[in-house]
């Protein structure tokens, strides 16, 4: 075993290893916890980094291990995985270093930190994957991984709302198994090629193509929350803010939209996809996910339901992107897989922020919270300025791709469906920021905690800061080497060369 | 050295050993316990020692007393037997643990003759040659497993053991029966000679017919499943795993060799109706467990609905399509047996197994729940688990034979195991609204049923060592195209 | 039609019988011994097969069989009596009840 | 040498008071609102037009730059944020007044950045920051009014965002060099043109409040504090005017359609203001209506400089000075009403009158309330209780449970045993006689 075989499994086990310990300690031992998920987290951001340059440099790390007959697992540092692994790793340490800040003096924090690192193992892997069969595997770990951080607070909303999540999730993933066995059955493999494996096929083949095509979207549109998959989302918001920040805002949901990437390039190629004409209602669909998820948003008063709603919406995006079908429009819609990451992770620290310290759950108690918290609010303002798609941030250079990705592939509609969204977004974000910034304060928040001089822990603070530096960052410093944008470039060359 | 090993006859050590171990316990009751384990440790390596026979010279057949056919007994192990060996190895070694620590004195007494004697018969049901043989085996393991129910208190269990023992014996005449016909039609009992003997006339139908309805009943496949879960459910929990994880399979074990060897039948009707009546049992033992309120009586539908995927191999009847049911069979055995262990604790724990009053188990019990969820994985059939494997292998089959309504069987087994079984870890979480008093659990048997389902966890990495050893003696025909 | 294939008929026809008694009686007793005239059955139709040809010596693998048959049936009996008895000390009935249900 | 105190002083002009917008920066800076306008003032004072790319940012090409044009906008610009600085009154450095001078230090650098910058995304980037931190500006403290104006201006603002962006995408399509004078070349034979023009147009009528989208206008200038009124013409409208003038390829193309439509656009705002409006309009907001006034001669030139590009190229330099002009004139009447006011001689008013625009939101806000907030979960209820009656009217639960208890009587099971021993002594009769 070598150094490029080695590397993705590293990266893997840098979550696995350290989950599988924290089970074993004690709730009494932060220091050891803490200690063991930070250096977890700060390894496997180091492997990726390592990981990324060697991608970057034409290194091929893959690592094999048979596994059925005729099917190996794979993992596989591709650019497109690379690109998602490094989100997660990332957005895991500062996702870190806010749950322990947390989760200070709450029960069980050895279960949670244990499970919350086999979800981002599960997610790292489901990245490196380099089959479908490898995906499915990593999909299926992250449903079960994801379940006891729902239902960690057990209560009897979160068992129900665990219920829903389950019943979602366990069912898209059904018909996601049963489409891979079908698409096996036929192609003979299962292998993720750069512009697909499957337009060697017999034309016979073709409508059992199309229902394979329709199983694996329902499949992995459950995750990725497309109508009418969504409703387990905003459900599923039970659970504490590191949980919807981390796996419902970034993990769970790419998880899927990164499913759907990878389903329209690498099994079935975007040009073979387009010639079925699958891709035109998949972008329909994503097109109406994005409208009612705003729309359903607009009137939601709970404010992580709003953001959930949100994500509804963004995460569509990354798909809308990948169906519209041409090489500007996927750069968008892969840029924003990392972008809308960002930008939400931002929004939901600081939602739970909101709640652990002044125990804000409700838009309509938000009344001048700009005051008591302003570095907080201004996180927050930044990330609701780059859903909304405000320039420089992160989300305008999306929305940009997306924009003139659909222009240059012809379908004009899809600028009014970006604008729509746009307007939309404005419409439940902007009255948030003007309720926390310009009204009048209460006499009283719900519930207070005090910081002393600070206007809450640092751990919960600094995360946020840093995450909607990024957003700003991302979307400044859009040009350079390196830079999601930059990436997703070199990603599309490879997908879309002659 | 491995010339020496691989010369053991180790059939034979199989089905002394464990008879031997049994009388040992049954006069030494006082130091039952650890003559017990070691027995089963002594057990499993000579199942290793076997498995190493067969990958060096492979399938084996030894006379016993050199009489040789007719009257003599003939063992004969190939890749099938081998496989039921080793799932009756680690569920037996996990058991034996298990119940170390789980039986009084007063007990223990009973179960170890009891539980080593079945595992003889198992061992020697599983290396038989020939149906008669077969037969006896049954019977001795239908009597055992009988005694070991009984074993509970309880008019419950009683009732159980009675209604366990009349099925039994009946399904045990009804193959008798169906074994006289045959052997007047081919004047033989040796499988091996019957399937070159083998034609179809009336009387080869009717004992076609009465041995397959004698073995299915005591399968307990759908509609004959009326038995199970009464006795599953009121069992001592050792005993539930050991039922659930091998006892039903024997008659599944018999009823798959001769259906491969001697009466090879797949393309017909025959082949889609158990196909059928497997599809059944999934379904309607899935949605039978999932309105169970009690854990163990839940956990014993699972294993009727687990049962109908066996038989959904039948109709495809496939190299891929048996391999695959073997595959769920032993990933089942095990994962179920972690499984009922993993509900004797909780039993112990909470004194009930009311499903929705089980209170933070998950909090306090948390490696017996890691066991149960571990074990649940593996019986939904989701990666990476033996289940999965084994559902993966009947899924590839049922589509490339074009028979794709099994795969959609399959699939919607899957998910309602994953409901009643999420119902449950649900509860697990939630705290409910009355506490009970908290019985202790010792470590051994919190960590007997995690390493099991661990085990069943396991089995989804190695399974092309696994089919590979299936396949010794090629058991499953040939490898078909598709 | 050999007197053979009568004592075969005659063997199967006990078993039919015994079946229709273990289904209609709920008496534990007449269940055990319904299964047993079953087995008697069973063994009249070996007996009666092995002698397949009159002029022919007889078969001796199904007398092998049968014997070993008898032995296993008087087992079961005892266990089965055995297990009759504990039911009705502890159900205080003589037949079995229906399974529990919650 | 001089070239890199050029190019700072062109990053400082916006990244100064940016820096300065943080509040724990300038938590030790005497006079930061003033002090941020100086690299401006420097800047003002070079010679020559000079300009810097700025790499990795957005898409690569962007830039600052000055030339003639822009610095006639940024010195009128300079002058009135100077004199909106010194009514800038921040009486506590830590509470509100801390953010307000944020705010206008923000709305500050959006200006200023947009008029040094050289490409379109760069400039649409600064307008976006400028846009949000002057409403915040406009609304902070304000009354009933100012907020009034303020969510009007916000909806505008947004509607025009989109529309600028579309044309942003529909130049991006045409060439990848998005610097006004590449725009310019790119846009007239390129067959979305049309649609260009319409969008830029619309979208700069939207923030500049040329008729009949003015009405923000008149509620924020008859309410908002002396600082702000005094910016609202360089920043919202002058701002938009002159983004107006970069983005349209004047000069480049002749378009009737579009030319026709500003003129008779501008020709109407102004006939509007007078003929309805100064007659009869408060004191306060006879700024307003002057301003409406000189957009819309503003509308009629643009319109001609469409019509004829020959008219433009001959006279399109002389309109900086006019803004510049008008922008001086209304300064001067605030202050003077300011003056006035704080000499009691204008009563406090007030206008209740809802304008269409408020009017359709709310529409449009209680429709999708009753769609997604009573209907939709109405019908879901209705749905589910259906869903819920099919279960009990089925009874499947108890079917389950009969089926069960049905299978669990061994009598049933047993009876099919009973059949196949039947059928097997009639195989058995058959092989016999078969035998025989």
């Amino acid at each position: 075993m070598n150094w490029e075989t080695a590397l993705p499994l590293l990266i893997v086990l840098s979550s696995l290893i350290p989950g599988l310990i924290i089970f074993f300690l004690a709730e009494k031992q932060v220091v050891a916890r803490i200690t063991l998920n930070m250096a977890a987290a700060l390894i496997k951001l180091a492997l990726v980094g390592v990981m990324l340059w060697g991608v970057f440099h034409g290194h091929h790390y893959e690592i094999r291990l048979p596994f059925l007959p005729g099917l190996d697992l794979v993992l596989r540092a591709d650019p497109l995985s690379m690109l998602f692994v490094t989100l997660s790793a990332s957005l895991w340490l500062a996702t870190t270093v806010y749950a322990i800040g947390y989760l200070e003096d709450s029960p069980n924090r050895s279960r949670f930190f244990g499970f919350f690192s086999l979800c981002v193992t599960a997610t790292v892997g489901l990245a490196l994957a380099g089959n479908l069969l490898t995906f499915v595997l990593f999909y299926e770990l992250l449903t079960l991984t994801t379940y006891p951080l729902v239902v960690h607070r057990g209560t009897e909303v979160a068992r129900l709302a665990g219920r829903k999540y389950l019943i979602y999730t366990v069912g898209g993933g059904a018909l996601l198994l049963l489409a891979t066995v079908w698409l096996y059955t036929l192609a003979g493999t299962l292998e993720f090629t750069a512009r697909g494996f499957l337009s060697g096929l017999d034309a016979v083949h073709y409508p059992a193509l199309i229902i394979i095509f329709v199983l694996l979207i329902a499949g992995l549109g459950v995750k990725a929350a497309l109508i009418p998959f969504h409703g387990w989302l905003p459900q599923a918001m039970v659970a504490p803010a590191p949980v919807s920040a981390l796996l419902h805002a970034v993990a769970v949901v790419k998880a899927g939209a990164f499913g759907i990437v990878r389903v329209v390039y690498d099994v079935f190629g975007i040009e073979f996809a387009a010639s079925l004409g699958v891709t035109l209602p998949l972008a329909i669909l994503a097109s109406a996910t994005i409208i009612y998820g705003s729309l359903r948003a607009l009137f939601q008063d709970d404010l992580k339901r709003r953001l959930a709603f949100s994500t509804v919406s963004q995460v569509s995006y990354i798909v809308l992107g990948v169906a519209v079908a041409g090489p500007i429009a996927t750069i968008g819609g892969l840029v924003h897989l990392v972008h809308q990451g960002v930008q939400k992770i931002t929004l939901f620290f600081c939602a739970g922020i909101l709640a652990e310290t002044l125990g804000i759950h409700k838009i309509s108690e938000m009344n001048g919270v700009g005051r008591r918290m302003p570095w907080t609010m201004a996180a927050f303002t930044i990330g609701a300025f780059g859903m909304i798609g405000a320039p420089p941030l992160a989300g305008f250079i999306s929305k940009w791709y997306l924009g003139l990705g659909a222009l240059d592939a012809g379908q004009n509609w899809v600028i009014f469906i970006l604008a729509a969204s746009s307007l939309l977004n404005a419409a439940y974000f902007l009255p948030i920021l003007y309720r926390a910034w310009f009204k009048a304060p209460p006499a009283s928040w719900p519930d207070e905690r005090s910081f002393g001089k600070r206007e809450t822990a640092w751990a919960l603070l600094a995360p946020a800061v840093i995450t909607a530096a990024l957003t700003l960052g991302l979307g400044l410093l859009a040009s350079m080497p390196y830079s999601p944008l930059e990436w997703v470039r070199f990603i599309t060359e490879q997908e879309y060369a002659p | 050295m491995t010339g020496d090993i691989v010369g053991i006859p180790w059939i034979v050590v199989l089905i002394v050993l464990p008879l031997t171990g049994g009388m040992a316990c049954f006069l030494f009751p006082t130091i039952s316990k650890s003559l017990g384990l070691i027995f089963a440790l002594a057990i499993f390596t000579a199942v290793v020692g076997l498995g190493w026979q067969l990958v060096e010279q492979g399938a084996q057949r030894y006379a016993i007393g050199g009489w040789g056919a007719s009257l003599g007994i003939d063992l004969y192990a190939d890749g099938l037997s081998l496989l039921m060996l080793v799932t009756a190895a680690l569920v037996g070694l996990g058991v034996s643990v298990y119940s170390g620590a789980y039986f009084s004195r007063e007990k223990a007494k009973h179960f170890w003759p009891l539980w080593l004697l079945l595992w003889a018969a198992l061992n020697a049901l599983f290396l038989s040659a020939d149906i008669f043989n077969l037969y006896v085996t049954l019977e001795l393991l239908g009597l055992a497993a009988v005694a070991l129910i009984a074993l509970a208190d309880g008019a419950d269990a009683l009732n159980s053991a009675m209604r366990y023992l009349l099925v039994s014996l009946l399904g045990s005449l009804f193959y008798l029966l169906g074994v006289a016909l045959l052997y007047h039609s081919f004047g033989s009992l040796d499988i091996a000679i019957l399937a070159q003997r083998m034609e179809p006339t009336p009387a080869v139908w009717s004992a076609v017919g009465l041995m397959s309805a004698g073995l299915l009943l005591k399968t307990a496949l759908f509609p004959m499943h009326f038995w199970l879960p009464a006795a599953h459910a009121c069992a001592p929990a050792p005993v539930s795993a050991l039922l659930s994880a091998l006892v039903v399979k024997a008659s599944f074990y018999i009823l798959l060799r001769l259906w491969l060897e001697v009466f090879a039948l797949t393309d017909t009707s025959l082949g889609q109706l158990l196909g059928l009546l497997g599809a059944t049992a999934v379904l309607w033992g899935g949605i039978q467990a999932l309105r169970q309120t009690r854990l163990k009586l839940l956990i014993a539908y699972s294993t009727v609905a687990q049962l109908g995927y066996l038989f959904l191999a039948f109709p495809l009847g496939t190299n891929i399509a048996w391999k695959g049911a073997c595959y769920m069979l032993l990933s089942h055995a095990i994962a179920k047996a972690a499984m009922f262990m993993a509900a004797g604790n909780i039993l112990r724990f909470c004194g009930h197994d009311r499903i929705a009053d089980l209170d933070r188990i998950a909090q306090r019990l948390p490696l017996t729940l890691t066991a149960f969820a571990l074990a649940g994985v593996s019986i939904m059939g989701l990666p990476p688990s033996g289940g999965f494997i084994g559902k993966w292998l009947l899924l590839e089959a049922s589509m490339s034979a074009g028979q794709w309504w099994w795969a959609v069987i399959l699939i919607l087994g899957g998910l309602l195991a994953a409901a009643y079984f999420f119902r449950v870890i649900g509860y697990a979480f939630t705290r409910a609204g009355l506490t009970h008093e908290v019985g202790v659990v010792p470590a051994r048997m919190e960590w007997a049923a995690l390493v099991l389902a661990l085990a069943a966890i396991l089995l989804g990495f190695i399974s092309p060592a696994a089919l590979e050893l299936m396949g010794i003696g090629t058991p499953f025909g040939g490898e078909r195209a598709g | 039609m050999s007197g053979v294939f009568l004592y075969a008929l005659l063997g199967v026809g006990l078993f039919v019988l015994g079946l229709y008694a273990l289904i209609i009686h709920a008496h534990l007793l007449r269940k055990i011994l319904a299964i047993n005239v079953m087995g008697t059955g069973v063994f009249l139709v070996l007996v009666a097969l092995a002698a397949g040809n009159p002029d022919a010596p007889p078969d001796p693998v199904p007398h092998a069989m049968v014997i070993t048959g008898i032995v296993v049936a008087v087992s079961a009996t005892a266990l089965a009596l055995i297990l009759m008895l504990k039911v009705s000390v502890a159900t205080g009935k003589n037949h079995l009840s229906d399974s529990t249900r919650d | 040498m001089s070239n890199i105190v050029n190019i700072f002083l062109l990053l400082l002009a916006p990244g100064l008071p940016l820096l300065l917008a943080i509040p724990a920066l300038r938590r030790r800076v005497p006079w930061p609102a003033h002090l941020a306008l100086l690299p401006t003032i420097v800047l003002l004072f070079l010679p020559g037009s000079f300009s810097v790319e700025l790499p990795w940012i957005l898409w690569g090409n962007a830039g600052m730059g000055i030339d003639t044009g822009a610095r006639w906008w940024l010195a009128i610009s300079v002058v009135i944020w100077a004199a909106s600085a010194s009514c800038l009154q921040t009486p506590d450095r830590r509470g509100a007044g801390n953010r307000l001078t944020t705010l206008f230090l923000l709305t500050l650098v959006g200006q200023i950045g947009g008029i040094l910058a050289t490409d379109m995304v760069s400039f649409f980037t600064f307008m976006t920051l400028m846009g949000y931190a002057f409403i915040g500006l406009l609304i902070d403290g304000g009354d009933e009014k100012t907020r009034r104006a303020g969510r009007i201006y916000l909806v505008l603002l947004i509607l025009a965002d989109i529309a600028l962006f579309e044309a942003l995408l529909i130049a991006a399509r045409s060439t990848d060099d998005l610097g006004y004078e590449a725009v310019a070349l790119a846009i007239p034979p390129s067959p979305s043109s049309a649609l260009y023009l319409s969008m830029v147009i619309a979208g700069f009528a939207l923030k500049a409040g040329f008729w009949p989208l003015h009405v923000w206008l008149p509620l924020a200038y008859g309410s908002a504090r002396p600082a702000v009124a005094l910016l609202l013409w360089v920043v919202p409208v002058g701002t938009g005017l002159f983004g107006a003038v970069r983005w349209l390829p004047l000069g480049e193309l002749s378009a009737p359609i579009a030319g026709t439509l500003l003129q008779a656009l501008g020709v109407a705002g102004i006939l509007y203001a007078l003929l309805f409006k100064v007659m009869r309009a408060q004191w306060k907001q006879l700024p307003a209506h002057t301003a409406i006034i000189a957009v819309g001669m503003f509308a009629m030139g643009l319109g001609t400089g469409l019509l004829d590009p020959a008219v433009w190229n001959q006279y399109g330099h002389l309109v900086p000075v006019f803004v510049a002009a008008v922008g001086l004139a209304l300064a001067i009447m605030i202050a003077a009403f300011v003056w006035l006011e704080k000499r009691e001689v204008f009563p406090s008013e007030s206008d209740r009158e809802a304008l269409w625009l408020e009017r359709w939101a709310k529409d449009i806000i209680r429709w999708g309330r009753r769609a997604g907030g009573d209907t939709l979960p109405e019908l879901c209820a209705l749905w589910l209780a259906r869903w819920d009656s099919f279960w009990q009217a089925f009874t499947w639960q108890e079917l389950f449970d009969a089926g069960e208890y049905l299978l669990q009587r061994w009598e049933l099971a047993i009876t099919l045993f009973l059949l196949l021993g039947m059928v097997s002594v009639a195989l058995l009769w058959l092989d016999a006689t078969s035998v025989l």
